[in-house]
C-alpha cells in the first residue's frame, strides 16, 4: 500500500525529535566553546620548540642544525644560525638559532620536522585556537612564541615526553660516563688524545 | 471616460503593443502578460468578476507559461531580425491600420443607443453555474470534449516521434 | 461613466495590434500570440456588450467569453505543440523558412 | 464577553473608522484591513524560519540555531540584518529589469492571495464572490515570476531550476484545483467566507468540517500533497535541490532580493495552508462546540501552525523525489484520484444520509487509491545496482 514507508519514516523522525529532549544520546553535537571533548594524547597540529630548565633563551634544545628547515615539505620554517656558540643546558657549547620562524599558515602538520630532529628540540603542539585578524603577522610564529618548556611538553604528551626524557637522560649519562672515562684516562696518561672530548666538556 | 479606464486601457495597449513589437521573445511574452492582466482588470471593472479571474488563471497561469516554454524549447529566445522584409512589414501594418479605421468608423457612427450602462447586473458564480447547467449545457459538453481532445492531441503532437513509434 | 464606444475602440485597437503582429512577425509563436490577442479583443467586446446591453441578466456575453477563453486555451496548447513538432522537423520557428511546400 | 474578545479587532477598526473623515473612508478601511495582515504574516514567517530550523535540527540529532538571543529566537532578526547589509549582486549579462521585477512580483502575488483568506469571524480583507478562483488565479502568477527569475539570471542552473519549478507547479496545480472542487460542490459557493460559515456549525459537539467525510479526507490529503509541491517544499524541492542545482531559480540573487524570494516562498506556503484550513478544516471554527469561547483567530493560527509543523515534519523525513517520479505521481496518481474523488462527492450529495453513503464513497476512494498505487508501482523494474568502477 502506498504510504507505508512514509509512515515508518515519520515515526522515526518523531522519535528523534521528542527523544532529543529527554535522551542525550540523540543529540551528538558538542557545543564547542562551552563544552569540549577530552583531547586524545596523540593530538597534534603545529610544531613548537622545547627548552629545558626555566629560562627559554638559555635552555633551548635547538642547535640550529637546519635539518628541519631543509626537510620541511612546504618550507614553512626559517632559521638563522648564530655566529657564536652558547652553552646549552648540559653546559656544552652549541650554536643556537638567532631567528626561528614557523609560518603556520603554510605548515601542513606533517610532523616531518619532529621526526628528523636529532636533538628532540622540535615537537608537535596541541594548541588549535590560533585564529588571528592578521593573516601574515599573526600566523607567523617567532622563536619566543614557539619556545615551550619541557614541563609543558610533558603535560600535553605525557607518554611520548617521558620516552624522550628517558632517552635524553640515558644519552647524557652515556656522555658523562665517557667524559669521566676520558678524564680518568687523562689522569692516568696525560696524553692529548681526548682533546676534542675535553673541549666539549669545558 | 474615467481615469481608471484610461489607465487600464493604457496598460493593456502598452503591454500588447510591446508584445507585438519587442525583439526578445521572452520580453514579448512578459509584456503580453502585462496586457492580459490589464484586460482582466477591465473585465473586473465591467463587473465580470468570474471572467476576469478566469482570464488571469488561463492566460497568465497557462498560456503565457506555455508560450515561454515553447520559446525555451525552440531556442528562439535570442533576438533575431525584427520581422519580415520591410515591404511585408509595411503592408501588414497598413492592413491592420485600415481594419482599425473601418472598425472605429463603425463604432463611432453606430452605437449611440448603448452609451449608458444600466444598473450593475448581478453575475454571481451561482447564476453562471445555473446558466451553464441549463441553457448552455450543450456548449459546455462540447467544450469539455474539445478540451479533452486538445489535451490528448497536444500530448501526442509534442511527444517525440521515436517514442511514439515504440 | 465610460461610454461603451470607449471599450469598443479599445477592443478594435487590440484587434488591430494582434492583426499587425500576426501579419508582420516571423516567429510562429508570436503569430500565435497575435491570434490570441485578436480573440481577447473579441472577448472584451462580448463583456462590454453584456454590460451595456439591454438584457444583462441573461449572461450571454459572459457565457460567450468563458467559452471563448476555453477555446483559446485549447488553441494555444495545440498550436504550441504543433510549433514544437514542426521545430523538431525543420529546426526553426521562422515562418519564412518553413517553405518546403512552396512550388 | 467571549463574543467581545472574538470581535475585538473588528470593533477596533470600527472605532478607528469613526474618526476618519467621510471622503477618506474607503482608503482608511482598506489600510486598516491590509496592514495587520502585512504585519502578521511576515512575523509568522520569521517565527516559522526559526521553528523550522530548530525542529529540523532536533529531527537530525542536533541543536538548531541557539546562539542569538535566548534559545536562538532572535535568529530571524540576525538573518534579516545580514541579508539587508549584504551586497546586491546583479550578473553582468542578466536582464536587469526582469531580474529586478521577478522577486517583487513574487512577493506581491504572494501577498495578494491573503485578500480572500478569512483569518477570523468577520475578519477577511475582501469577501469576493469568486474567492477561491481569485486565490488560484493570483497563485498562478507565482509561476510567471519564477520563470522571470530563472530566465533573467542567464545562468544554466537558474534556468534549469525555473523549468523544473514551472513544470512541477503546472502539473500539481491541476490536482490542487480539482481537490478543492469537491468543497466548492458541497458548499455551493466560491466565496471563502461562505465555505467557512457552512462548516462552522455542530451536531452535538462535533463540527461539520469537510475533512470528516470520505471525499473531504481524500481531498484534504490530495490538496496538502499538491500544496507541498506547489510551494516547492521537500520532498518536492526538485527546483531548488541544493545538491544538484544549488538553489535553482534564485541562485543568482543575493542580499535582500534573495530574502524576498525566501519570504515569497514561505508566504505561498502559508497561503496554501490557510486555504486548506479554509476549505477542509473549518477555517476559524473551533473543533468542538464547547470550545467556541476561544477567539476565532486563535483557532485559525493554531491550525495554521499545526499544518506548518506537519510541513516541517515531512521535510525532516522524506528524501527528494526524482523528476520522473514527480511527474508520474502527479499525472498518474493525483489527477485520476482527484477526478474519482469528485465523482465520490457527487455520489455523496445525491445519496440519502446514512451509513450506506459512507460505505460506498469510502470504498470508491480506497479501492481506486489502491489500484492507482499498484499502477504506479507496476512498470517499475527494480534491479540490483552494480557499480562497475567502484569494486
Amino acid at each position: 500500500m502506498l504510504g507505508e514507508g512514509i509512515l515508518k519514516g515519520l515515526t522515526e523522525t518523531a522519535r528523534n525529535f521528542l527523544g532529543s529532549y529527554v535522551n542525550k544520546d540523540r543529540l551528538t553535537t558538542v557545543q564547542f566553546p562551552e563544552e569540549r571533548l577530552p583531547q586524545i594524547e596523540a593530538t597534534r597540529d603545529f610544531p613548537f620548540l622545547v627548552y629545558d630548565g626555566s629560562d627559554w633563551q638559555a635552555g633551548l634544545r635547538c642547535v640550529s642544525c637546519q635539518i628541519c628547515e631543509k626537510e620541511c615539505p612546504p618550507k614553512c620554517i626559517y632559521i638563522e644560525k648564530s655566529k657564536d656558540k652558547k652553552p646549552d643546558v648540559t653546559g656544552k657549547l652549541q650554536f643556537y638559532p638567532t631567528t626561528f620562524d614557523i609560518d603556520i599558515s603554510v605548515c601542513m602538520s606533517c610532523q616531518i620536522c619532529v621526526e628528523v630532529c636529532p636533538f628532540d628540540a622540535i615537537k608537535m603542539n596541541v594548541e588549535f585556537e590560533m585564529s588571528s585578524e592578521d593573516r601574515f603577522g599573526g600566523l607567523l610564529l617567532r622563536k619566543e612564541q614557539l619556545a615551550k618548556s619541557n614541563e609543558y611538553y610533558n603535560k600535553i604528551h605525557p607518554t611520548e615526553a617521558a620516552a624522550v626524557d628517558a632517552a635524553l637522560a640515558e644519552e647524557r649519562a652515556k656522555v658523562e660516563a665517557k667524559a669521566r672515562q676520558a678524564a680518568e684516562a687523562k689522569a692516568a696518561t696525560p696524553a692529548p688524545v681526548a682533546a676534542p672530548v675535553a673541549g666539549e666538556t669545558k | 471616460m474615467t481615469i481608471s479606464f484610461l489607465l487600464l486601457a493604457a496598460i493593456t495597449i502598452t503591454g500588447t503593443a510591446a508584445a507585438m513589437s519587442l525583439k526578445n521573445l521572452v520580453h514579448c511574452v512578459l509584456a503580453l502578460t502585462l496586457g492580459l492582466v490589464g484586460l482582466a482588470a477591465l473585465y473586473l471593472r465591467l463587473g465580470a468578476q468570474f471572467v476576469g479571474f478566469t482570464q488571469i488563471l488561463v492566460y497568465v497561469g497557462a498560456v503565457a507559461i506555455l508560450a515561454a516554454f515553447a520559446i525555451m524549447m525552440t531556442r528562439s529566445a535570442e533576438p533575431s531580425e525584427l520581422s519580415r522584409s520591410s515591404s511585408i512589414r509595411f503592408s501588414g501594418t497598413l492592413i491592420a491600420l485600415m481594419v482599425f479605421a473601418v472598425l472605429a468608423w463603425a463604432i463611432c457612427s453606430g452605437t449611440s443607443a448603448l452609451q449608458v450602462p444600466g444598473p450593475q447586473p448581478e453575475a454571481s458564480v451561482h447564476q453562471i453555474g445555473l446558466a451553464l447547467m441549463h441553457l448552455f449545457v450543450l456548449p459546455l459538453e462540447v467544450i469539455g470534449i474539445l478540451l479533452t481532445a486538445a489535451l490528448i492531441g497536444a500530448g501526442v503532437l509534442a511527444m517525440d516521434e521515436t517514442r511514439r513509434a515504440q | 461613466m465610460t461610454p461603451m464606444s470607449a471599450y469598443l475602440l479599445l477592443s478594435a485597437l487590440l484587434f488591430s495590434i494582434g492583426l499587425a503582429g500576426a501579419l508582420t512577425r516571423r516567429n510562429a509563436i508570436l503569430v500565435l500570440i497575435g491570434i490570441e490577442l485578436m480573440l481577447n479583443a473579441a472577448n472584451l467586446n462580448f463583456i462590454a456588450f453584456w454590460r451595456y446591453g439591454p438584457h444583462p441578466e441573461a449572461l450571454t456575453g459572459i457565457m460567450f467569453a468563458i467559452f471563448s477563453i476555453s477555446v483559446a486555451a485549447a488553441e494555444a496548447a495545440v498550436g504550441l505543440s504543433i510549433i514544437l513538432a514542426v521545430y523538431r522537423h525543420s529546426r526553426t520557428t521562422d515562418l519564412d523558412q518553413m517553405n518546403s511546400m512552396k512550388g | 464577553m467571549p463574543e467581545m474578545i472574538d470581535q475585538i479587532f473588528v470593533l477596533l477598526k470600527h472605532w478607528l473608522m469613526a474618526y476618519v473623515p467621510g471622503t477618506l473612508q474607503p482608503i482608511a478601511s482598506a489600510v486598516l484591513s491590509v496592514v495587520p495582515v502585512l504585519i502578521a504574516f511576515p512575523l509568522l514567517f520569521a517565527i516559522t524560519t526559526v521553528l523550522e530550523r530548530k525542529g529540523l535540527g532536533r529531527m537530525q540529532n542536533r541543536y538548531g540555531p541557539n546562539r542569538v538571543g535566548p534559545f536562538g529566537i532572535l535568529q530571524p532578526m540576525a538573518d534579516g540584518i545580514k541579508s539587508l547589509t549584504k551586497e546586491d549582486i546583479i550578473p553582468r549579462t542578466a536582464d536587469q529589469a526582469v531580474h529586478f521585477l521577478a522577486p517583487v512580483m513574487l512577493v506581491i502575488a504572494s501577498f495578494l492571495v491573503y485578500a480572500v483568506l478569512p483569518i477570523g469571524k468577520n475578519m477577511v480583507i475582501a469577501n469576493l464572490n469568486t474567492g477561491v478562483l481569485f486565490f488560484f488565479a493570483v497563485g498562478s502568477m507565482v509561476e510567471l515570476s519564477v520563470f522571470m527569475a530563472g530566465w533573467s539570471s542567464r545562468s544554466k542552473y537558474s534556468l534549469l531550476g525555473a523549468m523544473r519549478a514551472i513544470a512541477q507547479m503546472i502539473s500539481y496545480e491541476m490536482p490542487l484545483v480539482l481537490a478543492s472542487v469537491v468543497v466548492i460542490m458541497a458548499a455551493g459557493s466560491l466565496s471563502t467566507v461562505t465555505i467557512v460559515n457552512m462548516q462552522a456549525s455542530y451536531t452535538r459537539i462535533w463540527p461539520h468540517w469537510y475533512v470528516f467525510t470520505p471525499w473531504g479526507l481524500t481531498g484534504f490529503v490530495l490538496f496538502m500533497i499538491a500544496a507541498t509541491a506547489e510551494s516547492n517544499r521537500c520532498p518536492f524541492d526538485m527546483p531548488e535541490g541544493e545538491s544538484e542545482i544549488i538553489a535553482g531559480y534564485y541562485i543568482e540573487y543575493s542580499g535582500f532580493k534573495f530574502a524576498l524570494f525566501f519570504l515569497g516562498e514561505y508566504l505561498g506556503m502559508f497561503a496554501t495552508s490557510a486555504m486548506a484550513i479554509t476549505l477542509f478544516l473549518g477555517g476559524w471554527a473551533a473543533p468542538f462546540s464547547f470550545l467556541t469561547w476561544i477567539p476565532s483567530y486563535v483557532w485559525f493560527f493554531a491550525k495554521l501552525l499545526t499544518i506548518i509543523m506537519a510541513f516541517i515534519w515531512i521535510r525532516g523525513t522524506l528524501p527528494r523525489l526524482r523528476m520522473d517520479q514527480l511527474m508520474n505521481f502527479a499525472w498518474k496518481f493525483m489527477l485520476p484520484l482527484s477526478l474519482i474523488n469528485i465523482v465520490g462527492a457527487g455520489v455523496w450529495h445525491f445519496m440519502p444520509a446514512g451509513f450506506a453513503r459512507w460505505l460506498i464513497v469510502s470504498l470508491l476512494v480506497v479501492v481506486s487509491c489502491a489500484l492507482l498505487s499498484r499502477g504506479l508501482r507496476r512498470g517499475k523494474s527494480f534491479y540490483v545496482r552494480t557499480y562497475r568502477f567502484a569494486s
